[in-house]
């Protein structure tokens, strides 16, 4: 189960390169078109894994045993401009002019819990301000969240580049950075059912096994930065991109302006997901009983980053 | 006032019904009107109302409608026509309830009428609730509490036994004294027509045609007398030998 | 010669008693079915989390006051909405039901425009109406306005001809047939749509909800969707079914009064 | 002697007559709104493009055979879904409408129900139906169901009890009263419901299509959403809305061929 | 057959409708049934046919139905039931349909009864296009075309003219030599009684009981011949006075 967006991208490649096939896996992708139903999918077991952003209600589901995280997908990290935080420009003339900026003003975000919602709590602890003076406006869709700015009903939004980029174009938009630049961290991840983890461990073995080469292959393609540290073309880079377009229906030039950063061994940053975890708990989005601990089994990649002691 | 048909026919798409009718009805008279089932009666009355366009010739009025007159042309309608979701008095308010009168008159007004038809105690029972006689005379109290200038009665007491009815024609009778209300009188009860009417048109079978037109030549307070039986008589077997032709004509179509 | 026997009783049957034990016996075997459901393991208590759960989550937002701000502000909204949506979509529907022409222009407009989701026009209504409340009634008002327009004119269809003739041969003027025979003629079916369009109020509740509330039993609903806080979920869901019975009394209770005469 | 006048006609009107010309004017009135709306900038061409776009997008849609695709995978769902919400809502309807046992359990129910927004309830449509065709049937069946069980008993509420024991007194069985009896008093309120949850049919598509669909129109238009295509989406938009319209002139036909009588 | 009626009584409600009513109906026997409106004659039709449960008493039975009866306890109504969405064929079918009967036999018979009743043009016509008489003629056609033991008829003439009426009364007539049906027949005219009826019973205003019965001792053939005359003309006056009485305390307690 996934969404088709360029972040499972190394599912595609997986599937397309042969990887699956070679570990001896039949796949079938089915798609969602929002994060919530993945999660149920895999945790009813009409699919057997699934890869979406992790949110607030991910991790409540996941906290009562149901889905564990085995694998990285996306992660927000400095050159790779994935989400935007931009101000209408009104705002920008009223003094919002940077990151440090929103108390006091309101920032439109999809969903409670959401990972735009993260996002602005990520920036408010970076910045050192405090969340609470920051109005934040659920809008439920990106439609509702650009309408509402063009409006003037929000001051603020943080949106996916591939809609942020024609908006800063046609200067209908300020923006105020790029979240990955200010503040790292683990986007989504490949994640099964708890069952399955338990009792069919050679099955998830050879799918993340895949999977890393999968990731592998598209890090190598999309994610070579140069000197600079700005993202370069890499192997394969145009054919992987067919790929990409093929699977998220979208044309191949829309989707390279938005490549996130995928760790070329589905990695996890395993601290920062016991930060999130820790920080939806301290807003009481996520229920104190979770242990982050719990939620992730660690033994399909070797080398997981920043794990705590 | 008075009523002039001029040249009437009406079809209901592929079906003639109306064939060239003339008539005219005086001021003050009563016509009745008799005719074989389904030959176009109702159809003509609802043309001498203004309810049907007919699709040939016009109806013309003369004369202006009486003073307390509220509504000049007024039907009792053959299939009573009540609103089920008002009670009987409301049923015969409803006639009067766009006519600027007072409260207290309209509910007088309505009282009375129904105490005419002998329903007052039925004032606030729905139609549904009601016998079919019931249902009919609720149709004729609506008809008369507005002072109609021209009446236009479809079978108006078919439904009702022998007795109810006498009382409702002397009531009429008594009303028509004292206001010379015109009136175009549908019925297939040839005594009820020889009762009330000045005049009797018979109409053919279907499509209708004005086949005769029998004055009945005897005061209306003399009718019921024993004297005056034998012209009533009379007058009975000419109108029925005027209906059994036509039924005999279409019988003989029917077996053709 | 043969025995006398009772002619056999044919009648009967075909009429509508109320029966309120059954009444209430149904919604108690609903909640035992649920309790059994979650405790059979039937259903997954992470998404269909047992009814003592949701009466626990329930009493503790009652206690909080949560759910009475919630609660008010959801229910202003469905009233507010639902009448705006209600009174256009009578009067739309009696013209189209009345005038050839309005018929005839309207049917494909609303046949058009119904089945439009909601959710695609969101973006139109934040931008008309802002994202307040405006946007959040005219939500709820669209979505009554259709299926009361089609009732509306569905039930003059219904109102015999021969009545309307009754009351113009009467010379009541237009309005006066309008309101005296042709309205209450269309009352059945008007009310049965009512029956469906409070309902459709309540279930928009959370449509309206999705452009940025703070409060309201929808913005609840979505959040503790997004949250899988399923517990809470239920007892938002609970909240709307009982709003959606109140509703659905007050429906009855307008038969009842209007349409005694049945 | 004064003049002979006219008698006045006062009969007439209240009558519907099909007017097509000016059904297509309306849709045309319809398409040139929305064109002046985006052509003057009161509506932000970014939420709501111009329809030569959104024409050129769906040339593109339909040139690429996508959406064909979208389009039969959509209307396989509303058919299937329409008609199992529909039988199994007729079925439950005309239960509530003849037997008071049913009327009693069923209508609380119903209006408890109801009104439960389905995005609450996908989770648990996913657990009991999964994710492939049978949750998004389901979805769409359970939809259709409650207005049409709410149409259907409204429906024989309307039916003359005279005429069922008409039928009574000829010693019809009960289930030849219901057939012939009932069953037709109640279809002119039936088809106005029908008329209503085609509409819903085709707006539930979109909640269906949530779960997990590759292809189909609401799937098509949420994606188009969630990537900010506005051209994309009023394209998906304009489709569901011609369908919508397809739909409703099955219903008038139906009107037209089972309600002659009228 | 024959019908026993023992101690009938009937409220609507608070209102009480019949009361006492003792009755028995021979076999082969016509009667009718005569009282003011509103006394509760529909009601006790209804009763006698199982179609209304009587507050009081019993209705029974006695004998069987004759060979080719489907039907044994029929009515023809009074406002008709007509179904508006068949046509006047359709309506009368609608009797036959439930009994295994051949397709080419239900169309014979329905046929066959529509030309009786003179609608045999107006086969595929609904209801709401005829006139009230021929709706009514439709309504008798359904009765007839299932051969009843007991039919039960409510005014079923009040809508035709005189020849029409006259007409069916001939042809009922004929079918009763044959069948021998046993029919209550419910009029509000004293002719059509005198007519057709072996006795006639005469209801009290409301709350109805039976004030009086009248045996017509007159040979049904000879009944319109001049020689009869006499006696008819006696039983009418007598009939007429029995209503007139009950209309008269109707007056009398509605002035109180
Ligand atoms: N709305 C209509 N549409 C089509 N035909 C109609 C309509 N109304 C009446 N007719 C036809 O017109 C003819 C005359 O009908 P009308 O009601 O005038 O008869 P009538 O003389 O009043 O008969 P009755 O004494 O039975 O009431 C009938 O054959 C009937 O079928
Ligand atoms: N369904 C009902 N509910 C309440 N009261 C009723 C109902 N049906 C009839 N009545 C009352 O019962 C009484 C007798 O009605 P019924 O129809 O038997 O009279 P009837 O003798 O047939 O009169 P008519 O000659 O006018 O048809 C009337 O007063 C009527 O108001
Ligand atoms: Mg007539
Ligand atoms: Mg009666």
């Amino acid at each position: 189960a996934a969404l088709r967006l360029s972040s499972s991208g190394p599912l595609f490649i997986a599937e397309e390169a042969g990887f699956f096939r070679g570990e001896g896996l039949e796949v079938t992708f089915r798609f969602f078109t929002a994060a919530q139903p993945v999660a149920v999918a895999v945790t009813t077991g009409d699919a057997d894994f699934g890869v979406t952003g992790l949110t607030a209600g991910f991790y409540n589901l996941a906290g009562k045993g149901a889905l564990k995280i085995i694998a990285a997908q996306s992660a927000d990290v400095p050159g790779f401009h994935l989400s935007a935080c931009l101000a209408t420009p009104r705002a920008w003339d009223g003094g919002l002019r940077g990151l440090a900026d929103f108390p006091g003003r309101s920032v439109g975000i999809t969903q409670t819990g959401s990972t735009f919602h993260y996002m602005i709590g990520l920036l408010a602890r970076k910045q050192g301000f405090d969340l609470a003076r920051v109005r934040l406006v659920p809008l439920q869709s990106i439609p509702n969240m650009v309408s509402a700015f063009r409006g003037g009903q929000v001051d603020a939004l943080i949106l996916p580049s591939s809609v942020a980029l024609p908006m800063l174009a046609r200067e209908e938009a300020k923006l105020l950075g790029w979240v990955g630049d200010a503040t790292p961290w683990q986007l989504g991840a490949l994640f099964t059912s708890g069952r399955t983890a338990a009792e069919r461990r050679p099955l998830v073995a050879r799918f993340v096994r895949a999977y890393r080469r999968g990731a592998a292959a598209y890090h190598a393609a999309f994610n070579a930065v140069d000197a600079a540290g700005r993202p370069v073309p890499g192997p394969g880079h145009d054919a992987f991109l067919a790929i990409l377009a093929k699977y998220t229906q979208q044309p191949a030039e829309q989707i390279r302006t938005g490549l996130p950063w995928v760790d070329p061994d589905g990695r996890l940053d395993v601290g920062d997901i016991h930060d999130q975890v820790a920080w939806w708990q301290a807003q009481k989005l996520v229920d104190p009983g979770v242990d982050a601990g719990l939620i992730l089994d660690l033994g399909f990649v070797e080398g997981h980053r920043n794990v705590p002691r | 006032m008075e009523l002039l048909v001029e040249g009437v026919g009406h079809a209901f798409g592929a079906l003639p019904v109306l064939e060239g009718v003339d008539l005219e009805v005086r001021a003050g008279e009563i016509l009745s009107l008799i005719g074989p089932s389904g030959c176009g009666k109702s159809t003509l009355l609802a043309i001498m109302g203004g309810l049907l366009r007919p699709t040939r010739g016009r109806v013309a009025a003369r004369g202006t409608p009486p003073a307390g007159c509220l509504n000049p042309f007024t039907y009792v309608f053959q299939d009573f026509a009540l609103l089920p979701w008002r009670t009987v008095a409301g049923n015969v308010a409803l006639a009067l309830e766009h006519h600027p009168l007072s409260r207290a008159e309209r509910r007088e007004r309505v009282a009375a009428a129904l105490s005419t038809i002998g329903l007052a105690e039925f004032a606030r029972t729905y139609p549904g609730r009601l016998s079919g006689g019931m249902r009919q005379r609720v149709g004729i109290a609506r008809a008369l509490v507005v002072r109609p200038a021209v009446l236009l009665l479809d079978e108006p007491l078919s439904a009702l036994d022998a007795q109810t009815r006498e009382l409702l024609i002397e009531e009429f009778l008594a009303l028509w004294q004292r206001d010379r209300t015109t009136a175009v009188h549908i019925t297939h009860n040839l005594g009820e027509a020889l009762r009330l009417a000045d005049r009797i048109v018979v109409l053919s079978r279907r499509p209708g045609r004005i086949k005769a037109t029998v004055a009945v030549d005897v005061p209306r307070e003399g009718r019921t007398r024993p004297e005056a039986a034998g012209r009533i008589a009379a007058l009975h077997a000419v109108l029925w030998d005027l209906l059994r032709e036509e039924a005999r004509a279409a019988a003989r179509e029917l077996a053709a | 010669m043969s025995e006398a026997r009772s002619v056999p009783f044919r009648g009967g049957g075909f009429v509508l008693r109320p029966r309120r034990g059954l009444s209430l016996a149904a919604l108690a075997a609903l909640l035992a079915a649920w309790q059994a459901a979650t405790g059979s393991g039937w259903a997954n208590p992470l998404f269909l989390p047992a009814p003592t759960t949701v009466a626990a989550t329930l009493w503790e937002l009652a206690a909080s006051g949560a759910l009475t701000e919630h609660l008010l502000a959801s229910a202003r909204r469905v009233a507010l909405g639902w009448t705006l949506g209600t009174a256009a979509g009578l009067a739309v529907g009696l013209a189209m039901g009345i005038f050839s022409a309005a018929r005839a222009a309207g049917l494909p407009l609303v046949s058009a425009i119904f089945p439009i989701p909601k959710i695609a026009v969101l973006p139109l209504f934040i931008l008309w109406f802002g994202i307040g409340e405006p946007s959040k009634v005219a939500t709820i008002a669209a979505g009554v306005f259709f299926p009361t327009v089609i009732a509306a004119f569905s039930g003059v269809d219904a109102v015999p001809r021969t009545l309307v003739r009754m009351g113009q041969s009467f010379g009541m003027p237009a309005w006066a047939i309008v309101a005296k025979i042709v309205v209450p003629g269309a009352l059945p079916t008007v009310l049965a749509g009512f029956r469906i369009s409070v309902a459709i109020a309540i279930i928009l509740v959370v449509a309206a909800e999705m452009i940025g509330a703070d409060a309201g039993l929808g913005a609840f609903v979505l959040t503790a969707g997004n949250l899988m806080r399923t517990d809470q979920l239920l007892a938002g869901v609970v909240v709307l079914s009982a709003l959606g019975l109140a509703a659905a009394g007050l429906v009855s209770a307008a038969e009842r009064l209007l349409l005694r005469w049945r």
